[in-house]
């Protein structure tokens, strides 16, 4: 089930998916997109790549275990909930820089929340496809 | 006549009228591919239909649905293709 | 008032979750991790408990929107008391864990799942927010869904596929429910909720939405005749897992029935008979499920869904007493319900079986143990003054003055069956000699103290539990009357959401 | 002006669409419904967005149609290959009226082959917990 | 020849700033006028591939859509006439493409081009298997594909 | 008084940790304890019989109005040296006949329980307070009753011993509980003020009725009365408190209490009078057949509590008089008589009456002591017995004038059989030669059968001075029982009068009979030939029965099959939503409500329609998927058409992905294969198009309603102010709602790690559970 | 319009029963997901449904200028969607494990009799 055609497409579509799916991460708060979907596209990006090329090369572009991934995403997301709450303010209250940033917009607890689960769902989705098709081989 | 009412009046019927035969098609088969060309051919003229529907409503976020549709439209259909070699019965 | 404390019992395992995620497949760290955090998430329950108790109604603006603008936790009595007990039950399953459960397992998550379940139940408790109450039953239901499939077993994936299919149907009757009241009332505050329901004009539709919410939460708490999941499922999952199921999952249905059927919902006549009917039905067929049961684990889901209709009919009953009763029941329930699945492990581990059929000799092998087992089931029969006794007063007693005659039936029958199979489960357990044919595999006797400890110190803790909640009584009966009234008369919860 | 354009390209594509659509319903074997299928699906959707670029001045629509058409021009002939190629080697029969298939004997002496020289070794099923 | 594209695209940058509107005709311009500019200036050094390159690039397109819009209605016409005209055929291809970019770029085209469609790829990269509708006569084709799109396509890319 | 009660319980519960000190030797001190109360209790008659009583209260549930109350009064106080006093000796007599048991403290401690418990019953002042020690005397008893585990049938019967006294326990709580509903106070002392509130009361005959059966059960009364001979599987020492002294007469005894509450109609008089008359006869005459030695005491003994309770339905001054110097004598003479046949099981390794014979010989001092119980079993003069059969006799004959005759003969009936039994029980087993088998019995400890004889001597005692008892215990007894307050006279001679011929007459039948009739296995087989028709045969074949039931309607209702669950939860749904939407009124359509229906959307969704429809009926897996595929794009346009495109994006990712999954997990399962038969799939059908039916109309009744919008506005008016964001369904994800999506991010981890186990997950087979 | 979402709720739930009313579990699967699609529409029909108004506040403005759709159901329904993924990710592996196990998706093939409990 290898062909040269997938793989040869699989290698320029992963960055192509992956940089979209960072502008629908960055761009949520203001247009359609957000960190679901990023993630999920990130994520679809790499099944791509592990059907054209098998799940063990895939693996090791994304180096880490997408098992870990959920972690990390989970702490960065619960940490943003978190942090209002050593200002004593209620939990998951909106944090914002005061100024700006081009390109992203404003930066605030809100964009960390959705990189949280942008990663999140990455790890998810990776780990669950990864996982069954390690399994199927 | 309006752009909007050429629109509903042309574009969107034959655009119906094209996810009707490809629907047939879809329900007819006679095989899984039939079926798995046909739906791809049904979420490609979706990919029409949601371009047609933001020209219609001047709405360009629509867009971005769109071009989700056309990133990721083609997985299933390397699935589909992935589940078929791995087995060669049809079931 | 607002206030962080709320939410730090979900906060605790949640953190405890995901560092037991960091330290993947370190065993030893997640145990030690598991025991800690429930400690504290015990200290910050009790703490909560505390505060409300003597400082009424706390309610936390999540994202410091107000309410009906955000989603609002907030913890009343019955809440904070839910979060406790479930504090309680979690520290010792937590405990029991440690050697109750196979290190394959622990290899592939129990424990931060165990964390997921824990928070998602004090998360239902607290949360007054209609959907977050479902994203909750989420968290709950997919938890224990891995926590039931863990390890594979063909019994396990059948009780698991049978558990799925009709959670995620509660599921999907629960969220139906939601959406319909979202387009009634354009709110998800259940407070909010509480106010603009009445106002609906056409109230039929409320009652075809209550609709949605008892079947839905029906299912989730096992009612009849929607508890088909239950006996299906509980005896496949290690017993840790049983335990936890068993105490606190049935109970998670119970209470978002209680809290919705008095805070949104007011029954009407019809709907306080379904319920009296449906838990007349389910004693009934709980405990003739009970009495034939030689499996022992598949005894006490019987017994779960026996016990259930004691408390569903203290809802249909709909009167302060009623409730108190059912609620100080609720509070019972928890504790022995969990305590009697642990007790189901210990055996496993003295006998390598739970066939009552295969076991015996544990009286003459243990006899401390069995004291402290024997305990926990006469408290769950209800001999007095342990701890079922008391709220079985009050259920009988607001019976009489509801005159519902076959309601007093079914908890007489219920408790006769319960009394006679626990009596027969102890005979045969305890007293019986052990088969001589079977082999029997002690592994507890191989086991160190300290492991030792670990399994039977949960059960020793939960058992005084029970037995103070027995013998001091009046002070549960203090906390539940309060519950009762808190959830018979809104207005408080909802000027304490609302500020009006 | 633009109106006119718009209504000019946007029938076309519809038309190129529905092309494809009585294409699919119509062939008589899955080659040929998928060969014509693809390619005129595509042309329709390009001309939409042609017709979007030019009614939405703007620089984000018109990157976002030249990223959709991109995307389906990169994508829909893979995809076509993939689901060809699965289709052939599952068995699904040609029409009767092929007159060529260099692919048939090229796939035998390629089974025949592997199946001497490199017996099909299944892959690890698991990974070792230990890694 | 980098240089030269990227001395191209700055200077349409610069006009689409000094200009001040975000617009992709703006920006064509800029290019264009940039090209210009830039053939100008280099007309006497030696490396005038750039210059020779971007005609071909647009005259390829050209000829790429010219053909894709044929067939389609060559096609078009077919499905929508009772009677069928084709001859399908599956044509094993020997194509000159080496590197993965090329034989993706070629595929690609034959693939979008109506009445083509590749089946497979043979595992040493040196093989096409084509789908074809109207295959009249297998070296013919053969001979069309060789001198047609692929030599084309493979002009621009080497 | 509660430390008294609470003694007991301590002890018990110390015998836990310091069980190994108490196995030795040593165990005789633990009879201490009953001793020291005995004395505490004894010195209380001087004060009780002045016509004192003492109460003490403290607090303890006082919202369910349960205290720890209790009141010493002469019904209390009697019940209580008969406690104390035959526990003494039961502990003495214990130490020695399970010496050396391996689980000797356990044993004390039960029977230490079980006295707290009777105690603690006799004490209460407050009828919750008395029911919660009733339930402990059924617990304790039943851990005595099953002390020999091992043993199938002691099992057995401890289980049928709880159950039915169990059962009863439960009817008796209802009554308690519905007296305290109507008269609101839960305190004996109150209630006997509420008597005949209670007694016009509409509830009264359910509350006689459940009080009764608790009594009954716990009383052994016909026809509950068979898990008393079940019971004698216990030790000895225990069948001799529990079942002659104390358990069964907490059913006595309660009847006794409740006497002033609800006693004194006919309701009350009838039900205990033919519950009491039936059992003794009945009894009696099991008892004449039995030839187990303990099989006779505990027919005896039902016989016994039969006419307990059939003095108490009389309920005359003289036959509650009667009654309670019945009680006393029953329970010294029983418990000797039941302490004997333990000594003679003890050392003959038998109780078979048809083989015992000549142990005289070898175990002088027990004869001694048979002979004084027997006696006064038999009421002969000078015995505590007799004057017990007197005053019944007078009873019976002073009742109700059309009655006193039947009364009397059933009377003289019984009497005449107990006298027979107790001779068998008491002497027989004495007389005659000394078979071969017996020759080398030798006799007990010295702690074994003192008691017993001591309990001969005093039935004599108190025989020989009855105004020991009568004038003060008797008399204050049935001042609590009785209003009138004349004094009670016990006399040993009444002079020559009819009763005085009747007990005679009894004596003499008796022992004529005796001499007659001797239980043989012959007979025994014989009678037992109408065991189908014995209430125990009964209650049986009821269980059974029950559990036939129990399991056919388990199975059938949960069957294993996930479908048949779904179908009936679907079907309940329906019932109740159509039941409500019947209610709901009319279906209206206000048509300028809705928005038009433009062609293209409705294309949508009748392909949506025809992909739900392919997706039902393909027979292929991999064509149902595609179908739902078609399905969710379908879906997705239809959120792109109503101006949601961030679900429209959600969606159709999370349907491809959705899709792939499928594809991966689909590998080489066979084709569906065609498992319904067609009514089946009918019934289905219906059953689907009903629930859709529903859910259709339902969702159109709400869509009639106004919508209110004031969250969702005050989301678009803040979204970008306050919360820096402009896409408001994402502001709503992350920021107004994000506690939402945190925990379904959970969700979503959770089914990773599911997923992840599931597949690398395999359990070793040590690890099964 | 609103009629027509009312049917095709209706013909949603009844496929959905009807598949979960079968033997095959994949089957179940895909009744589970019309279950889940089919509350979907229907929390999005109960809000305010609008047609070609999203809920994104244009590019120039603070607050909508306009009529909007209603982002709550919305952002509900997404809730919904991305939690039911999970779920049935699950299920779909859950579904797999079966399947290795016994051979078939025949749930009447997974029912264990109680002599197998442990
Ligand atoms: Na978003
Ligand atoms: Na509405």
């Amino acid at each position: 089930m290898r062909s040269s055609i997938l793989q040869t497409a699989s290698q320029y579509l992963l960055p192509i998916l992956l940089l979209f799916s960072v502008f629908l991460l960055l761009r949520g708060h203001y247009y359609p997109g957000g960190g679901f979907v990023g993630g999920l596209v990130a994520s679809i990006a790499f099944v791509l790549h592990s059907f054209a090329n098998g799940t063990e090369n895939t693996l090791k572009i994304v180096r880490y275990k997408p098992l870990s991934l959920i972690p990390i995403g989970l702490l960065i997301a619960s940490l943003s909930m978190f942090m209002p709450v050593l200002l004593g303010l209620p939990v998951m209250t909106g944090l914002w820089f005061e100024e700006p940033i081009p390109v992203i917009g404003m930066i605030g607890s809100a964009l960390f929340f959705d990189l949280g689960v942008y990663l999140v769902v990455i790890g998810v989705v990776l780990t669950i496809l990864f996982t069954i098709s390690q399994n199927t081989h | 006549m309006s752009l909007a009412l050429y629109f509903d009046y042309v574009i969107f019927p034959i655009l119906t009228i094209a996810v009707l035969l490809v629907f047939i098609r879809l329900v007819k088969g006679p095989n899984v591919v039939d079926r798995v060309i046909a739906l791809d051919l049904i979420i490609t003229i979706g990919i029409g239909f949601i371009t047609v529907y933001s020209i219609r409503t001047k709405e360009a976020i629509f867009l971005d649905v769109a071009v989700i549709l056309a990133l990721i439209a083609f997985l299933g259909t390397i699935a589909f293709s992935f589940y078929l070699e791995k087995t060669n019965n049809d079931d | 008032m607002i206030d962080n404390l709320i939410i730090n019992t979900v906060l605790i395992h949640l953190f405890t979750a995901i560092t037991q995620l960091i330290f993947w497949r370190k065993t030893v760290t997640q145990r030690i991790l598991s025991v800690a955090g429930c400690f504290f998430g015990l200290v910050s329950a009790i703490r909560l408990f505390y505060k409300v108790y003597n400082q009424g109604i706390l309610t936390m603006n999540a994202a410091n929107w107000d309410a009906p603008f955000g989603i609002v936790f907030v913890a009343d009595l019955f809440s904070s008391t839910l979060v406790l007990l479930t504090a309680i039950a979690g520290i010792s399953v937590s405990i029991f864990s440690a050697t109750g459960i196979g290190r394959a397992r622990m290899l592939y998550g129990y424990f931060p799942i165990f964390h997921f379940l824990m928070m998602g139940l004090n998360g239902a408790f607290l949360t007054g927010d209609i959907f977050n109450l479902y994203v909750w039953f989420e968290v709950i239901i997919i938890s224990s869904f891995v926590l039931m499939t863990l390890g594979g077993r063909k019994a396990q994936l059948e009780g698991a596929v049978k558990y799925m299919a009709m959670n995620i149907l509660a599921s999907t009757f629960f969220l139906t429910g939601i959406g319909i009241l979202y387009g009634l009332t354009g709110s998800l505050n259940m407070a909010s909720l509480a106010l603009e329901v009445p106002k609906i004009s056409n109230q039929a539709l409320i009652n075809i939405t209550a609709m949605f919410f008892l079947i839905g939460f029906g299912i989730k708490s096992a009612v009849f005749p929607l508890y088909f999941w239950l006996p299906s499922s509980y005896h496949t999952p290690p017993s840790a897992v049983a335990a936890t199921f068993g105490g606190l999952l049935t109970k998670v249905g119970i209470y978002a029935l209680f809290r919705v059927f008095t805070l949104i919902f007011t029954p009407d006549e019809f709907m306080k008979g379904t319920f009296i009917v449906l838990a007349v039905m389910t004693i009934l067929t709980g405990a003739f499920g009970a009495l034939i049961k030689d499996n022992i684990r598949r005894l006490f889901s019987y017994l779960i869904v026996c016990h259930i209709g004691f408390m569903i009919g203290g809802l249909g009953l709909y009167t302060t007493l009623a409730i108190t009763g059912a609620i100080f029941y609720l509070i019972h329930d928890i504790m022995v319900k969990t305590n009697l699945f642990l007790i189901a492990g210990l055996i496993r581990q003295l006998r390598g079986s739970m066939h009552m059929g295969k076991l015996g000799g544990i009286y003459a092998a243990y006899p401390k143990i069995s004291l402290l087992i024997a305990v926990v089931i006469f408290s769950l029969v209800g001999i007095p003054p342990l701890s079922g006794f008391w709220p079985k007063i009050y259920l009988f007693n607001a019976s009489f003055a509801s005159q519902q005659w076959f309601y007093v039936a079914a908890i007489l029958i219920g408790s006769i069956v319960t009394l006679y199979v626990i009596a027969k489960f102890w005979a045969q357990v305890f007293w019986k000699d052990a088969c001589d044919d079977e082999i029997i595999v002690d592994n507890f006797q191989n086991l160190s103290k300290f492991k030792k400890g670990l399994l039977v110190v949960p059960i020793l803790l939960m058992a005084s539990v029970s037995v103070y909640i027995g013998l001091n009584a009046e002070v549960i009966i203090q906390v539940s009357t309060r519950i009762s009234n808190e959830l018979m008369e809104k207005t408080p919860y909802i000027q304490a959401v609302l500020g009006t | 002006m633009i109106n006119i354009l718009i209504a000019i390209l946007s029938t076309v594509g519809a038309l190129a669409i529905l092309f494809a659509s009585i294409g699919i319903l119509r062939m008589p074997d899955f080659y040929l419904r998928l060969s014509v299928t693809v390619k005129a699906a595509t042309l329709g959707i390009g001309l939409f967005l042609l017709c979007t670029a030019i009614l939405f001045p703007d620089i984000s629509v018109t990157t976002k149609a030249i990223a959709i058409s991109f995307f389906l021009i990169l994508t829909t002939p893979v995809a076509a290959h993939m689901i060809g190629r699965a289709a052939y080697k599952s068995g699904t029969p040609k029409w009767k009226g092929t007159v060529l298939d260099d692919l048939e004997k090229d796939y035998k002496n390629r089974e025949d082959l592997q199946g001497i020289a490199k017996p099909e070794t299944p892959e690890d099923s698991t990974i070792d917990p230990k890694k | 020849m980098m240089k030269h594209f990227l001395m191209n695209l700055l200077l349409s940058f610069i006009w689409v700033a000094l200009t001040g509107s975000m617009y992709y005709s703006n920006f064509l311009f800029g290019f264009l006028l940039g090209f210009f500019i830039l053939w100008i200036m280099n007309r006497n050094e030696d490396d005038q591939r750039y210059f020779f390159r971007v005609p071909k690039i647009i005259s390829f397109l050209f000829y790429f859509l010219y053909e894709m819009i044929a067939a389609n209605l060559q096609v078009a016409y077919d499905v929508i006439t009772p009677k069928y005209f084709f001859k399908p055929g599956i044509v094993k291809y020997p194509m000159k493409a080496r590197t993965d970019l090329e034989i993706n770029l070629l595929s690609t085209i034959i693939s979008m081009t109506p009445g083509t469609l590749i089946l497979d790829v043979s595992e040493d990269k040196t093989t096409l298997y084509i789908h074809v509708m109207y295959l009249k006569d297998k070296d013919q084709f053969i001979a069309q594909m060789e001198n047609g799109i692929e030599k084309k396509l493979l002009e621009l890319l080497r | 008084m509660l430390f008294t009660v609470l003694s007991g319980l301590i002890t018990s519960g110390l015998l836990i940790p310091f069980g190994k000190f108490f196995k030795s030797r040593w165990s005789v001190l633990l009879a201490c304890l009953p001793i020291l109360l005995f004395v505490y209790y004894f010195s209380y008659i001087p004060d009780i019989s002045l016509g004192k009583t003492f109460n003490q209260e403290i607090n303890w549930i006082p919202s369910l109005g349960v205290n720890l109350s209790f009141r010493l009064d002469g019904l209390s106080l009697l019940f209580s040296l008969l406690i104390t006093g035959i526990g003494s000796l039961i502990v003495i007599y214990a130490s020695a006949y399970l010496k050396g048991h391996q689980f000797l403290d356990r044993f004390f401690a039960y029977l230490l329980l079980f006295m707290s418990a009777m105690l603690g019953l006799v004490l209460s002042n407050n009828i919750i307070l008395l029911f919660i020690f009733w339930e402990l005397t059924s617990i304790s008893s039943f851990f005595l009753i099953g002390f020999n585990n091992q043993q199938k049938e002691s099992r057995k019967s401890a289980l049928t011993a709880l159950t039915i006294t169990g059962i009863g326990g439960y009817f008796l709580l209802i009554g308690l509980l519905l007296i305290v509903y109507i008269t609101g106070t839960a305190s004996i002392d109150a209630l006997f003020a509420q008597a005949s509130f209670i007694q016009q009361h509409a509830y009264y005959p359910y509350i006689v009725g459940f009080v009764c059966l608790g009594a009954f059960t716990k009383s052994a009364q016909f026809p509950f009365h068979f898990w008393l001979p079940g019971a004698m599987k216990a030790p000895t020492p225990v069948s001799a408190y529990l079942h002659s002294a104390t358990m069964v007469k907490a059913g006595i005894f309660v009847l006794a209490r409740f006497t002033p509450i609800l006693g004194n109609t006919e309701l009350w008089s009838y039900t205990l009078l033919i519950a009491g008359g039936v059992t003794m006869v009945y009894a009696a005459i099991h008892s004449l057949f039995r030839t187990d030695l303990k099989g006779v005491l505990a027919y005896s003994t039902i016989a016994a509590l039969g006419m307990l309770t059939f003095l108490l339905g009389l309920g005359t001054r003289e036959a509650l008089t009667a009654a309670l110097v019945f009680i006393v004598a029953h329970a010294l003479y029983k418990a000797a008589l039941f302490l004997i046949t333990g000594i003679i099981d003890h050392e003959t390794g038998t109780r078979d009456l048809t083989l015992l014979s000549g142990l005289r010989k070898v175990l002088l001092p027990v004869f001694i002591a048979g002979t004084l119980a027997a006696l006064s079993s038999a009421g002969l003069p000078l015995s505590i017995g007799f004057i017990g059969k007197d005053l019944i006799y007078e009873a019976t004959l002073h009742g109700p004038q059309q009655l006193a005759l039947y009364l009397t003969i059933i009377a003289v009936f019984t009497n005449v059989i107990l006298v027979t039994v107790g001779f068998y029980a008491g002497i027989k087993p004495f007389l005659g030669p000394l078979p071969e088998a017996f020759q080398k019995v030798h006799l007990p400890y010295r702690a074994m059968w003192v008691p017993p004889l001591l309990l001969g001597i005093l039935a004599f005692i108190l025989g020989i001075f009855p105004h020991l008892l009568g004038g003060s215990l008797i008399q204050a007894s049935l001042q609590v029982m009785d209003i009138s307050t004349a004094p009670v006279n016990l006399k040993i001679w009444h002079g020559f009068n009819t009763v005085l011929l009747l007990s005679i007459g009894t004596l003499a039948l008796g022992t004529i009979i005796y001499l007659v009739q001797k239980p043989t296995a012959n007979k025994l087989a014989f009678i037992e030939k109408f065991n189908n028709l014995s209430p125990k045969h009964i209650f049986e074949r009821m269980g059974a029965l029950l559990l036939r039931f129990s399991d056919f309607y388990t199975n059938k209702i949960h069957n294993g099959y996930l479908r048949s669950y779904m179908l009936k939860i679907i079907i309940f749904a329906e019932v109740l939503i159509g039941y409500e939407l019947l209610n709901s009124g009319p279906i209206s359509i206000d048509f300028d409500k809705l928005s038009p229906i433009s062609f293209y959307e409705g294309f949508n969704v009748l392909i949506l329609i025809a992909a739900v429809l392919f997706t039902v009926s393909t027979r292929s897996r991999l064509s149902a998927v595609v179908g739902t595929s078609v399905i969710g794009y379908a879906i997705c346009l239809i959120f792109v058409f109503y101006s949601a495109p961030d679900l429209a994006m959600t969606q159709f990712t999370i349907d491809t992905l959705t899709v792939v999954l499928f594809v991966l997990v689909l590998f080489r399962l066979p084709p569906f294969l065609n498992f319904a038969n067609k009514l089946d799939k009918i019934r289905d059908g219906f059953v689907a198009i009903s629930f859709g039916v529903i859910l259709s109309i339902v969702a159109l009744k709400v869509l009639q309603e106004p919508f209110e919008t004031q969250v969702s506005d005050f989301y678009g008016q803040y979204a970008y102010s306050l919360a820096k964001g402009k896409n408001v369904v994402n502001v709503i994800l992350v920021d107004f709602r994000g506690f939402d999506t945190m925990f379904e991010i959970v969700v979503l981890s959770i089914a990773a790690l599911g997923v992840y186990s599931l597949l690398k997950l395999r359990l070793k087979s040590s690890e099964k559970e | 319009m609103e009629l027509l979402l009312v049917f095709l709720i209706g013909v949603l739930y009844a496929a959905g029963v009807y598949l979960i009313l079968r033997r095959s579990m994949v089957k179940l699967l895909l009744g589970i997901m019309l279950f889940g699609n089919a509350t979907n529409i229907l929390i999005f029909l109960l809000g305010n449904i609008v047609k070609g108004k999203p809920p994104i506040i244009g590019a120039d403005f603070k607050v909508f200028q306009d009529i909007y759709a209603d982002p709550i159901p919305q952002a509900l329904i997404l809730t919904a969607i991305v939690i039911s993924f999970g779920l049935t990710a699950f299920a779909i592996v859950l579904l797999k494990r079966v399947y290795a196990l016994i051979n078939s998706d025949d749930l009447d093939d997974l029912n264990t009799p109680e002599e197998e409990d442990i």
